[in-house]
């Protein structure tokens, strides 16, 4: 009887994204057959979605054992899986729902075995019989009891000047509303950020979202192509930040947007904008937060130099794009909410464009601005100076409003 | 008389919610392993416990928020006399939202309600 | 007889209740996305059969007592806040004479079961969770006391049947309009739902129940839903006049009240979004509390 | 014995062990909670005394204080959680003597003293009439108490706030020396500001 009704609910899933396959994803997370959990601790079945680094394997098979028994994984487009049973894989052009469904069912009918775990059953230190009491802690700070340390020694605070315990530890790279692949070491007292190091840097920007604009290097290429790419990467950040805080419906129609952009369909982006800007999306981000100063926006180029008032968009030189009047959009904060409305505003003006001259094409090999900025070389102000002193909230809306490409560039590993 | 009230409830909910965690988890007897255990943070392991001397960014709100709780405790039995005193009691409220509103505004204005 | 009877009918009433909201919740989010809802009644169902299935887990030395317990003694002191509505004149569970004292001290052990949820579990998620809680949900108490108290002037008492009974000509939504709005707000913060999501988000995983799975998870988010509906039960009293209706029976009158109070809860929690909890905590004290003071003088006023 | 009787027992049971079991545990959240719980059941003997205005605002008040008060000690005791086991009892021979001393004074007291028997009507309006004293003969009290705990929330966030008009409150500060004239005791603040990065 229980497990009957267990069959029926939405598949709960926790997912570990890997490389380029975050829109697939996208497209499966608006399946009402899916409930997506913000921690594994929720989910039945772990969806490996695309390829993970080799260094990511340690903390995916962390994951793993942290999801409650019964469970399984399932691998979507990754062609490591082959020697994996077929009811828990299916290729990256599949659409897994029916596949997910059937391996949750069986899950939890007993007839599909739930994995066992994949990390030895050790704690991190052996405890047992150690110590004065033999739970392996030694005077009142010292020693591994059950296994582990206390916290580090105190350290004044860099807000407060109070000298409590830090917390330091490795976040990432699968965690919910963090830049995917993104592996940090931070340092905690309370819940605001003390320090912040890069173990692992984020994924590059994804391949989608590059299409068009590869394709221009060799082809002459559509105006509409180009600008409804750039939409749905705008609307994708924006989704982001959406359920960020706290507004996970109108997040999900921001992504079905961007899904149907990328099918060429016609959309409004107005409506939404507006839903967003009466539940208090631009009250939910504090004025000031993220601000990034001048040098570091040039640097950064994209989206957030316009966002610190930099008229600099290579669009602005292309003599099609001149002959449609296009004038870059700018904001003047460079915080977090100019840079949310300078994605608004980008996303509203690349489809007023396609509208505009939906037959309008691109020459082969054109200067045309990418939605994020091109330019390769790691800039010298790092995620490591923008997060300390931040509340961990605050932490993560200032991550989620750069687009992958510029953390990438915040975020290079330091040299070994 | 009302306490038998407040407990026959709270009993009965406290009980079966513990009822039903206890055969819910003899139902499904596999042992938690160690690697389960691990604190969740996104698939990194942390180094030490989470239980710290946690930096509480909000100490100064929670001393002025006793001492004007104290205060407005006074305010129920107050409230139950307040139409047959009247004016004397309309005065009264005066004087207690004055001394709020002065506590606030102290507050406010060194900053205490916000994160330290 | 009568208490045993009357704790069976409040604990339906919140299962029901529960139930209601979640149906809601499927139906608002299908709706704000524009797509057909999914099983609208049964996915509650459904998704309790999943996490009762499921194992429940444990972490590294966690303070189990307390963990197993909170979920518990949320759900509980939810039931003793329904417990001090009347259903019709004569039939309340638990006729305290210090009503309104009690729900406030619902409130204060809420947030402490909260917290206890968010300590016991020794992860640094549920830490967060657990202390930016406690830094709205006591601030908001403030505001839930002023609102009461306010409502308790005209009834000259302090007890919920007679609050309701001074409602007789007029509801005290009409007479004290800044009342009820100011009470919902209270009502998302002590289930912590949508704008108030303090404890439990998903920027922190979860956060209180980050580490929580099976039937602990289940019981909890029962008592997140059991709560809500205790606040709107209450709400629906102070406010709407409880029972008091014509035409229909007294406890059918008080079902759809509470029902309609309920929708709104929802609707709010979907309709807002949620600010840094600094900002919420200034908001609290410099904006929500002296619109409750302003509240309180307006109430004081009009009672003489 | 009646109902209310076997209540009374029952809390005054709980109020003890929780009260003493304060002292037994390693963990500050625990010690908070359960010195809470002590309250609490003394708050309910005060409603099985027919005084519910006060039972149930003990109750409200120590659940608001004994959270406030887990925070602090949270906060600055080592080992907060208790993961190593350690004596939360100092100074034994004093403690006990000291112990024994006030249980046996307090009894001595209880069973000297006569107890007036004017039991409350059942049906008394407890709570209209302390709301008259105090709008009535105990409203000086009553004000002053009001101005005293303003007081106490000036001080306090006097005492506790770092951030302030006035910049930052321990610019300068000092620890005192252990004895008269002496060097400054605990650490030294490195520099005058607290900007010291955590590096590892």
């Amino acid at each position: 009887m229980l497990e009957r009704l267990a069959a029926r609910a939405p598949v709960p899933l926790f997912v570990a994204m890997g490389r380029d396959r975050a829109p697939a994803v996208e497209r499966l997370l608006q399946s009402a057959d899916i409930d997506v959990t913000a921690t594994p601790r929720h989910a039945s079945i772990l969806l490996v979605a695309g390829r993970v680094r080799d260094s990511d394997q340690a903390y995916l098979d962390r994951i793993h054992d942290q999801l409650p028994h019964p469970r399984a994984t399932f691998w979507w487009g990754d062609e490591q899986g082959d020697d994996v049973d077929e009811a828990q894989r299916a290729a990256s052009f599949d659409d897994p729902v029916i596949s997910l469904r059937a391996l949750y069912r069986n899950l939890i009918s007993g007839a599909h075995a739930s994995e066992t775990h994949r990390l030895p059953d050790e704690p991190p230190a052996p405890w047992r019989g150690k110590g004065d009491h033999g739970q392996g802690g030694e005077g009142m700070m010292g020693g591994v009891p059950y296994g582990r340390m206390m916290p580090m020694p105190p350290t004044p605070d860099i807000r407060d000047g109070l000298a409590l315990d830090v917390y330091t530890t490795q976040i990432g790279p699968f965690m919910p509303y963090w830049p995917a692949g993104l592996v940090l070491e931070v340092t905690f007292q309370g819940d605001v950020i003390q320090s912040a190091e890069v173990v692992q840097p984020p994924y590059p920007p994804r391949d989608v979202d590059r299409v068009p604009f590869d394709r221009l290097l060799h082809e002459t290429t559509a105006l509409a192509q180009i600008e409804r790419a750039r939409a749905a990467h705008h609307l994708v950040c924006i989704a982001r930040l959406l359920s960020l805080v706290g507004l996970p419906t109108l997040s999900r129609r921001a992504q079905i947007l961007a899904a149907r952009v990328r099918a060429n369909e016609t959309i409004a982006i107005a409506p939404l904008r507006k839903a967003a800007a009466r539940s208090g999306l631009t009250a939910a981000l504090a004025p000031g937060l993220g601000r990034i100063d001048d040098r570091l926006a040039r640097e950064l180029g994209g989206p957030a130099q316009r966002a610190a008032g930099h008229a600099i968009d290579d669009r602005s030189d292309n003599p099609m794009y001149k002959r449609l009047d296009f004038t870059p959009v700018t904001q003047t904060q460079s915080d977090c909410r100019a840079r949310l409305a300078q994605w608004f505003d980008e996303a509203e003006q690349a489809l007023a464009l396609v509208s505009a001259a939906p037959d309008a094409m691109i020459g082969q090999g054109a200067l045309v601005e990418a939605p994020w900025a091109l330019r390769a070389p790691p800039v010298d102000y790092r995620l490591t100076e923008l997060l300390p002193g931040l509340e961990w909230s605050e932490a993560l809306l200032v991550l989620n409003s750069f687009d992958s490409a510029a953390l990438c560039r915040m975020a290079p590993l330091e040299a070994p | 008389m009302a306490l038998t009230g407040l407990f026959t409830i709270m009993g009965t909910i406290v009980a079966g919610a513990l009822l039903l965690q206890w055969v819910a988890a003899r139902a499904r007897r596999d042992r938690v392993v160690e690697s389960q255990k691990i604190p969740f943070l996104g698939g990194s392991a942390p180094q030490t416990h989470a239980w710290q001397r946690f930096h509480v960014r909000y100490y100064s709100m929670t001393l002025l928020f006793i001492a004007f709780e104290m205060e407005m405790m006074f305010m129920y039995p107050w409230a139950v006399v307040y139409v047959a005193e009247g004016v004397k009691a309309l005065a009264e409220m005066g004087m207690f939202l004055a001394i709020l509103t002065v506590g606030i505004l102290y507050g406010w204005r060194e900053g205490i309600f916000r994160w330290q | 007889m009568t208490p045993i009877v009357l704790t069976v009918a409040w604990v339906a009433f919140l299962l029901g209740m529960a139930w209601y909201i979640a149906v809601l919740d499927g139906l608002w989010s299908a709706a704000r996305e524009g797509r057909p809802p999914r099983a609208p009644l049964a996915n509650p169902l459904y998704r309790c059969a999943t996490m009762l299935r499921q194992q429940s887990n444990l972490t590294e030395a966690p303070d189990l007592l307390n963990w197993r317990l909170a979920p518990a003694l949320y759900a509980g002191l939810a039931g003793t806040g329904v417990a001090l509505v009347p259903f019709s004149g004569a039939s309340v569970l638990a006729d305290l004479e210090v009503g309104i004292v009690w729900w406030g001290a619902v409130e204060a052990l809420t947030v402490v079961v909260v917290f206890l949820h968010g300590w016991s579990a020794n992860s640094q998620l549920g830490l967060i969770g657990a202390y930016r809680y406690v830094a709205i949900g006591l601030p908001v108490m403030l505001i839930s006391m002023f609102v009461l108290i306010a409502a308790a002037l005209p009834a000259e008492s302090l007890a919920v049947p007679k609050i309701i009974e001074s409602q007789r000509e007029l509801w005290n939504v009409i007479r004290q309009p800044l009342g009820l709005p100011l009470f919902l707000l209270l009502g998302l913060s002590l289930s912590f739902r949508g704008p108030f999501n303090y404890a439990d988000s998903a920027d922190i995983a979860g956060g209180t129940a980050a580490e929580v799975s099976g039937a602990p998870r289940l019981v909890w988010e029962f008592a997140r839903l059991a709560m809500l509906t205790a606040v709107a039960t209450v709400a629906a009293s102070v406010f709407l006049g409880g029972y008091l209706g014509p035409w229909l029976p007294g406890p059918v009158w008080l079902v759809l009240k509470t029902a309609a109070v309920l929708l709104a809860l929802v609707g709010l929690s979907h309709q807002l979004a949620r600010i840094s909890p600094s900002r919420m905590m200034t908001l609290i004290w410099t904006v929500l509390l002296p619109l409750s003071f302003v509240h309180l003088v307006w109430a004081g006023v009009l009672a003489l | 014995m009646n109902v209310t009787d076997i209540a009374f027992w029952i809390f005054a049971a709980i109020a003890v062990v929780s009260g003493w079991r304060v002292f037994c545990t390693d963990s500050m959240v625990r010690a908070s909670f359960l010195l809470m719980l002590s309250f609490i059941a003394v708050g309910l003997i005060m409603v099985l005394l027919n005084a519910p205005y006060l039972g149930i605002a003990t109750v409200f008040m120590m659940a608001v204080e004994m959270m406030v008060m887990a925070l602090f000690m949270v906060m600055y005791m080592m080992n907060p959680a208790g993961l190593n086991p350690m004596m939360m009892v100092h100074q034994h021979r004093f403690s006990i003597a000291a112990g024994v001393f006030v249980f046996a004074a307090l009894t001595g007291l209880i069973v000297v003293t006569r107890f007036s028997s004017n039991p409350v009507a059942p049906d008394a309006e407890v709570v209209v009439g302390l709301g008259k004293e105090l709008l009535g003969d105990s409203m000086l009290i009553f004000e002053t108490a009001g101005v005293t705990l303003l007081a106490t929330m000036v001080a306090s966030v006097i005492l506790s706030s770092r951030s302030g008009r006035f910049g930052e409150a321990d610019t300068g500060a000092v620890p005192p020396p252990l004895e008269p004239g002496g060097e400054p005791a605990g650490r030294q603040p490195e520099q005058a500001s607290g900007h010291a990065h955590h590096h590892h």
